[in-house]
């Protein structure tokens, strides 16, 4: 076996009132890739932090191979060469991709002028790497999310890094793009790099990782086990403490259902054309596609937050006219779980309360507006309880929770006010395992209580273990609607058939 | 008027029965704000206390030129034991109410270097005319000028200050009454940067087409006056007001022509004098011979001496000599004691 | 578990008490009170009625400047222009009472519905052109005061009725009168923000708009709606000046109205307002606004050279608000 | 080059500019006489110095309040230094635009080390660095200034060229390859843009805010000494009015209050565009009781415009 290239021996760290790590150890191996995995709040982000300088261990000591290491600010870290892509965003949105890869040589600077040139031709390489086709002086901000993420991963890379740790790096990654980065990992383990892969997807674990340890509340539930002889039944129950199914795929009893939501060719001003779109009472409809394909923006402009230019909407079969997202959820009972939590789908900096009850506001106010918290609470507190969300009171400022108690409640607000319509975008990204299948079986429970849901997702399994059908939308057009039969294989290829032939398609335009 | 006069008399016969004529008395002389202006007012007060043998005469401003500040400044003062003021109100309305309510506490009250709107409870306004001394200074102005078709501009200060609508008038009068073309008031100008910035670029685009300027106001009167030395050809005359050193240099120097003064050594001097005679017995006589003015009946015009090259080196003589005079007639003329 | 409700209810004496001793509003009353006591030790006449007086009048109508900023704050934005509209709507009255002799309480309606009217334009303008609240106020604050003074040739109303200007002298209990309507707001503000869906979707547009909207809040209409009220209570502000004052001057607010500006951040800034929008206390912005009182106040009384009042002022402010972060720090260490 | 002027932040605001002062000019010539021109360039030189005291803070996402008050402070200093003392104009100039340095650094330390709100923490040190000048100047101007000093102030270096013009050119230079080429400068727009991952990235935010401070006294100061030489006299209200104009040119210049994105050519046209707004007023005898009118609308309007294209091209670059 290699040589261990980064180790925590028992370490510890303690918050007020809160012991968030309890002797945890662990060892991560030359050229190999080392699993982290937990629930959100197990402690992964405790241990990253500590890792790469952010705090420091009250108890236990870091070792660099095998000398200890203390690291007092995450400088020191990334002179060790402990590299990290962290789970939220960490580039400056203004600075281009090749300066924000070299922020941290900037910060040993102050007056030696930069030589840009050399920055990009410095950052050519590993962008050549990742196979990331941008220019290195292009401005962050004109990037896709997708391309942010390979940014900070060549960022990382480029610091001389022998530890690298990926924090959630595929959470907004589409397969593909997944599948492009794993060669990348393949290839720097190959060079001899030691990587930690915090992942919630529990298949592509298995599939890149050689070694595993486990959180759980804190403490280690496994060490330095190897992949090899753990299935995936194995992980979730080193996770959780017990075993779990998986959702089954549905059985939709949804074929003699009324329609409840219709688009008959729709374009809108952000740039879709002739979308055709039913989704019945009872049904879950999967709208699939790569990022940037357009399903994010058709759910804004069916709410109401975009104009729709041509065609028409209907709901119920009337034909109806949503001019905003109030009109949306107050006149025809639609919803929208967005996929940016942290900008538009919560008020971070508000309490639980004032989150989940933001949608019933109006309905719990007498006729002179007076809202009082038992009346709010009254409609809020049997869909919090519903969904397990935890939380020590209902006062707490919901960015203080974990992320799966935010996209909890992220949904409970729509469940409170009772809408008959749900638009849910990328539920369960960056959430863990368990509240990921509580979320699965609550989308089930709505469907068969008669909501109609249409899903956004891009994590394929969880579209097959969903929905009743899939819709393909790519480059703001539908391409193809495909029953869902349940099966993987057949269903991904069906499935990715849809989007591989447009790619052909637009190949051939480009070329002509 | 007659109302006036007993209402006034009554407060005072109060102030009397009130501290009784042992009452030592201690001034405070007030400004609007903190402005070069005022520079004079604290020697004037310090040789008050001398010269009239007082318990007290301070200079005490606001750290801005802001109503509410000199109000609260005042209610303090009066918490801290002063018992006879002499205020540049900082609103000639808006300051009533408060400076009534000093007079409430026994205090007399005297509205120093600018006038509050009658009816109010002060004692009486000591202060050179604001519109009679634009119109004089512009007359100075037309003179200098000689005679022909002669246009001229107005530089002055902010708009909100009533004093300035006063000087506005007083030059259009004078101007009209010779025949000579205001072409353009520049005003809220009574800061250096927006001074500096609006005089350059008006005299920049249309100083060829003027032939005098007549500022009524202490900045614009400072920054024109350097305009004038820095175009340098004293084609342009300009008559300045008040007494910065600059303008000074200008008279000197025959950049400016001459400036209109106000003398504020002298009003807080002689208001600090009458002050604490109206706290130990006296009262406004009651056929005092008041001057007439627009603001209030109770008006006594400290004189607006006109200085130019003639007689700036000699000001301090002019204004000591302007002092005893506005002393005498204040004792004899205004002021009735038992 | 589902904890929800189960560990909010349970009795935690210490825990909540030192919650109360941590939040901003105990912190300014701890200062005003020690600072209070300061100044009364120096100089006795700190707490003579005469002063008292003259402090709560101050008082009141600095509180109120601070509420009509705290409305705009609350959504994120800010008012240049609050002075502006305030000035505005007095003239207003004065004319109306004046010029064309309406009954009094008429002309305070109609003032206060031209603050709310002008604000109102400052909250469209900022909604429809998608600018910064800063650059619209900036160019309104010029514009409201533009066309006042131009159409007021800036002559001064003091056709003023006794009662109202009475009222302005008026004391009951030793305290200016005036404080009677600050506290009447201060109360409708704390409901309107905590028990009012109007107020909880405006501090959500505040927030996080891109979240609120898509949660069906009309933001747009929010934001005017808050520069409405932010004008109405710049109005009252002015009003209060005017019975003050026992006139309509256009120079009450200084050029602009730009005077106010200071005070009207002070107050809902040390209580804790956000200026990103989304958390206001109206508590906290009532007791940074006394405290700014209290300071200027008894700094004046203790009679440091004249010169040098204003560098204390400052000095003390800056000691107040660090003493403020030690006292937090000092609890939070103890709390562990 | 189209594509260059079009995609550059500072291109609106220069064709703003420039179509406002071919406007003026076509109404009135004047506007482009040598004299007026220097008037111009004068009010532009020292206004770019208090504009971008200001910029230097909003690039780290806060605000400055204190500019006015520091750079008032500098001013009289300067002035009190050489009148009291008698110094020579260099060492005066010096010490005051250290006084400028020095106050900028205790705003920053005392916001770096505190963490307490800029906003809070630069209102309370106006007030002390306000109540200093009081009490320096006791409310009276300094009037001894040294015949160079006047000269430097007043006089043209060429043509309609100002001497002051020099200084004010050279810092709007500096600070262009400052906050684009320098390590330090991108530290500022990294910790306004994102301080989070700047601290990461090992750029400490609390040096970072006292650099940027520093700076920010530093302009107000160098604003404060040259107003001196201009005005020929060291009033203390020199400052009282700055604040807004300060922000207005930024923001007008397109800086984000929010942080991480400023831009100092664009920032100079903001200010060139209020001066000419300011000159046109004069020019063109409006009323003065018009006056703020007429700057109301037209400050909403170079906005707008600013606005309006911005939009646009968000939208095309959408499509």
């Amino acid at each position: 076996m290699s040589k261990i290239a980064f180790e925590t021996r028992s370490v510890s760290k303690f918050f007020p009132g809160v012991k968030a790590l309890q002797g945890v150890s662990m060892q991560m191996r030359g050229g190999s890739i080392h699993a982290l995995l937990g629930e959100n709040g197990a402690g992964k982000s405790t241990l990253i932090k500590l890792i790469t300088g952010v705090y420091r261990p009250d108890e236990g000591q870091l070792f660099a191979g095998a000398e200890p290491v203390n690291f007092t600010r995450p400088h020191d870290a990334i002179a060790a060469g402990v590299g990290v892509v962290h789970q939220e965003r960490n580039l400056i949105p203004r600075f281009s991709v090749a300066e924000n890869m070299a922020l941290s040589q900037l910060a040993d600077r102050t007056i030696a002028p930069i030589d840009y040139a050399a920055l990009n031709e410095q950052a050519e390489p590993w962008l050549d790497m990742l196979g990331l086709d941008v220019e290195p002086a292009t401005q962050v901000s004109r990037l896709s999310v997708a391309q942010m993420q390979m940014v900070e991963i060549a960022k990382a890379l480029s610091q001389q890094t022998r530890v690298l740790l990926l924090d959630e790096p595929t959470a907004s990654l589409t397969p593909m793009e997944s599948k492009a980065l794993f060669d990348v990992l393949h290839r720097l383990r190959d060079d001899g790099v030691s990587m930690l892969f915090v992942s919630h997807k529990l298949e592509e674990v298995k599939e890149i990782c050689d070694t595993v340890s486990v959180l759980r509340d804190g403490v280690n539930a496994g060490e330095n086990i190897a992949m090899d002889n753990l299935e995936r039944q194995d992980l979730i129950r080193l996770m959780i403490g017990r075993e779990q199914n998986d959702a089954k795929p549905r059985h939709g009893r949804s074929g003699e259902q009324s329609v409840a939501l219709e688009l008959k060719d729709v374009s809108t001003s952000l740039g879709h054309k002739g979308i055709n779109l039913e989704v019945k009472r009872h049904e879950i409809v999967g709208l699939y596609g790569l990022v940037g394909a357009g399903r994010t923006e058709l759910a804004k402009a069916i709410m109401g937050a975009a104009a729709i230019t041509e065609g028409e909407v209907l709901r119920d079969g009337q034909t109806v006219e949503i001019d905003n997202p109030t009109d949306a959820l107050h006149g025809h009972r639609i919803g929208y779980v967005s996929e940016n939590r942290k900008d538009e789908g919560l008020i971070l900096e508000h309490s639980v309360l004032e989150n989940a009850g933001i949608t019933i506001w109006r309905k719990s106010a007498n006729r002179l507006g007076w809202l009082t918290g038992a009346s709010v609470k009254k409609r809020t507190v049997p869909f919090l309880e519903k969904l397990a969300v935890k939380t020590p009171s209902l006062n707490q400022t919901v960015g203080n929770l974990s992320g799966g108690n935010q996209q909890k409640i992220a949904m409970a607000k729509w469940l409170a006010a009772g809408v008959k319509v749900l638009i849910v975008d990328e539920p369960t990204v960056g959430i863990d395992v368990k509240s990921k299948a509580y979320l699965h079986e609550l989308l089930h429970e709505l469907a068969n209580d008669g909501t109609a849901v249409l899903l956004i997702t891009s994590d394929l399994p969880e579209m097959i273990s969903l929905a009743d059908r899939i819709l393909v939308m790519d480059e703001f057009v539908i391409k193809g609607d495909v029953k869902n039969t349940g099966d993987y294989k057949t269903m991904s290829q069906s499935v990715m058939e849809h989007i591989h032939h447009t790619e052909d398609e637009l190949r051939r335009a480009k070329a002509s | 008027m007659k109302r006036i006069t007993t209402l006034l008399t009554g407060a005072a016969t109060l102030t009397v029965v009130a501290l009784g004529a042992q009452a030592e008395t201690k001034v405070a002389h007030v400004p609007g704000g903190p402005h070069p202006f005022f520079a004079d007012w604290e020697p004037a007060s310090i040789a008050a206390k001398e010269d009239f043998n007082l318990g007290a005469a301070d200079y005490k401003f606001p750290q801005k030129w802001e109503l509410n500040l000199q109000n609260d400044l005042l209610e303090s003062l009066v918490t801290q034991g002063y018992n006879a003021f002499a205020i540049h109100p900082g609103d000639p309305v808006g300051s009533v109410p408060t400076l009534n309510e000093l007079v409430g506490t026994g205090a007399p009250v005297i509205a120093v270097s600018a006038c509050v709107n009658d009816p109010s409870d002060v004692s009486f306004c000591l202060a050179s005319d604001a519109g009679a001394s634009a119109y004089t200074g512009t007359k100075h102005l037309i003179e200098a000028m000689g005679p022909g078709t002669r246009k001229i501009a107005h530089f002055t200060g902010w708009l909100v200050e009533p004093n300035t609508q006063l000087r506005i008038d007083g030059v259009a009068k004078a101007a009209a009454e010779a025949g000579v073309e205001i072409v353009q008031v520049i005003a809220d100008i009574d800061a250096p940067e927006p001074a500096e910035e609006k005089i350059g670029a008006y005299l920049a685009a249309h100083g060829s087409e003027i032939d005098g300027v007549i500022t009524t106001a202490w900045v614009p009167a400072v920054v024109a006056s350097n305009a004038m030395r820095r175009i340098g050809d004293k084609r342009i005359k300009m008559v300045a007001i008040d007494h910065d050193e600059v303008v000074m240099n200008a008279i000197r120097d025959g950049f400016v022509v001459g400036s209109m003064l106000q003398n504020p050594y002298g009003q807080a001097y002689v208001a600090a004098f009458a002050a604490d005679k109206l706290l130990n017995g006296c009262e406004v006589s009651a056929d005092a011979p008041f001057t007439s003015h627009p603001l209030t009946e109770r008006f006594i015009d400290s004189g607006a001496p006109y200085v130019d090259a003639s007689n700036v080196d000699t000001r301090a003589d002019v204004d000591r000599a302007m002092t005893e005079e506005l002393i005498r007639k204040v004792e004899a003329d205004f002021l009735s004691c038992n | 578990m589902s904890l929800v409700t189960s560990d909010a209810r349970k009795p935690v004496r210490g825990p909540e008490l030192m919650r109360l001793l941590l939040t901003n509003e105990f912190g300014l009353l701890l200062l005003i009170v020690v600072f209070g006591a300061l100044f009364y030790s120096v100089s006795s006449g700190f707490l003579s009625s005469f002063n008292l007086n003259s402090m709560s009048r101050a008082a009141a109508i600095n509180v109120m400047i601070g509420f009509s900023m705290m409305a705009v704050i609350a959504t994120g934005g800010l008012s240049l222009a609050v002075g502006a509209i305030g000035v505005c709507s007095a003239m207003v009255c004065g004319w109306l009472l004046q010029e064309i002799g309406l009954p009094w309480p008429y002309a305070l309606v109609a003032a206060i519905a031209t603050g709310a009217a002008l604000g109102a334009i400052n909250g469209m303008i900022e909604v429809k052109t998608r600018l910064h609240s800063f650059i619209v106020t900036l160019a309104t604050m010029s514009l409201f005061f533009g066309i006042m003074i131009f159409l007021t040739q800036a002559q001064t109303y003091r056709g003023i009725p006794a009662s109202f200007v009475s009222f302005g002298r008026m004391k009951v209990m030793g305290l200016s009168a005036t404080l009677g309507p600050t506290l009447v707001v201060a109360v409708a503000l704390i409901v309107l923000y905590n028990f009012t869906r109007v107020g909880k979707e405006m501090l959500a547009a505040g927030a996080k708009p891109q979240a609120a909207m898509l949660s069906g809040v009309r933001v747009g209409r929010m934001i005017v709606l808050a520069h409405a009220i932010s004008g109405g209570l710049a109005a009252i502000a002015a009003l209060l000046l005017v019975a003050r004052n026992g006139a309509a001057i256009p120079s009450m607010a200084g050029q602009q109205g730009q005077d106010w500006l200071l005070i009207a951040f002070l107050g809902p800034v040390l209580g804790g307002a956000v200026l990103t929008g989304g958390k206001i206390s109206v508590v906290g912005a009532f007791l940074g606004a006394v405290l700014v009182t209290v300071l200027s106040n008894g700094l004046l009384l203790m009679q440091i050279g004249d010169f040098w009042l204003q560098a204390t002022l400052g000095a003390t402010l800056l000691l107040a608000v660090l003493l403020d972060l030690a006292r937090r720090k000092f609890l939070e260490r103890r709390a562990q | 080059m189209a594509r260059l002027i079009s995609q550059s932040d500072w291109a609106t605001p220069m064709i703003v500019a420039v179509s406002l002062g071919v406007l003026i000019s076509l109404f009135n010539p004047a506007f482009l006489s040598t004299f007026n021109i220097q008037v111009l360039l004068e009010a532009v030189s020292i206004n770019v110095l208090i504009a971008l005291s200001q910029m230097v803070i909003i690039a780290i996402g806060q605000m400055n309040l204190s500019v006015g008050a520091l750079g008032g402070l500098a001013a009289v200093i300067f002035a009190g230094l050489m009148e009291v003392f008698g110094l020579p104009p260099i060492v005066a100039g010096a010490l005051a635009l250290g006084v400028g340095l020095a106050g900028g650094f205790l705003n920053g330390l005392l916001i770096g080390l505190t963490g307490i709100s800029a906003f809070v923490i630069t209102l309370a040190t106006l007030s002390i660095f306000k109540g200093l000048n009081l009490a320096i100047t006791q409310a009276q101007p300094f009037y001894e200034i040294p015949d160079a000093v006047k000269h430097f102030g007043n006089a043209t270096l060429f043509g309609p060229f100002p001497i002051i013009f020099v200084p004010a050119a050279l810092i709007v230079v500096l600070l262009v390859v400052f906050f684009n080429r320098l390590p330090v400068g991108r530290w500022l727009l990294a910790v306004g843009g994102n301080a989070h991952s700047a601290e990461l990235s090992g750029i400490s935010t609390a040096k970072t805010v006292v650099i940027a401070h520093a700076i920010s006294g530093f302009l107000a100061a160098c604003a404060g000494v040259l107003l001196v030489a201009r005005l020929q006299l060291g009033q203390p209200t020199i400052g009282d009015d700055w604040l807004i104009m300060s922000f207005a040119a930024p923001i007008i210049g397109g800086a984000i209050l929010a942080g991480g994105h400023v831009s100092t050519v664009a920032t100079v046209f903001g200010v060139l565009i209020v001066a000419q707004i300011t000159q046109a007023l004069v020019l063109f005898h409006i009323d003065p009781f018009f006056v703020q009118v007429v700057l109301g609308l037209m400050i909403l309007a170079a906005v707008s415009v600013n606005q309006w294209r911005e939009l646009r091209m968000q939208r095309a670059g959408q499509e």
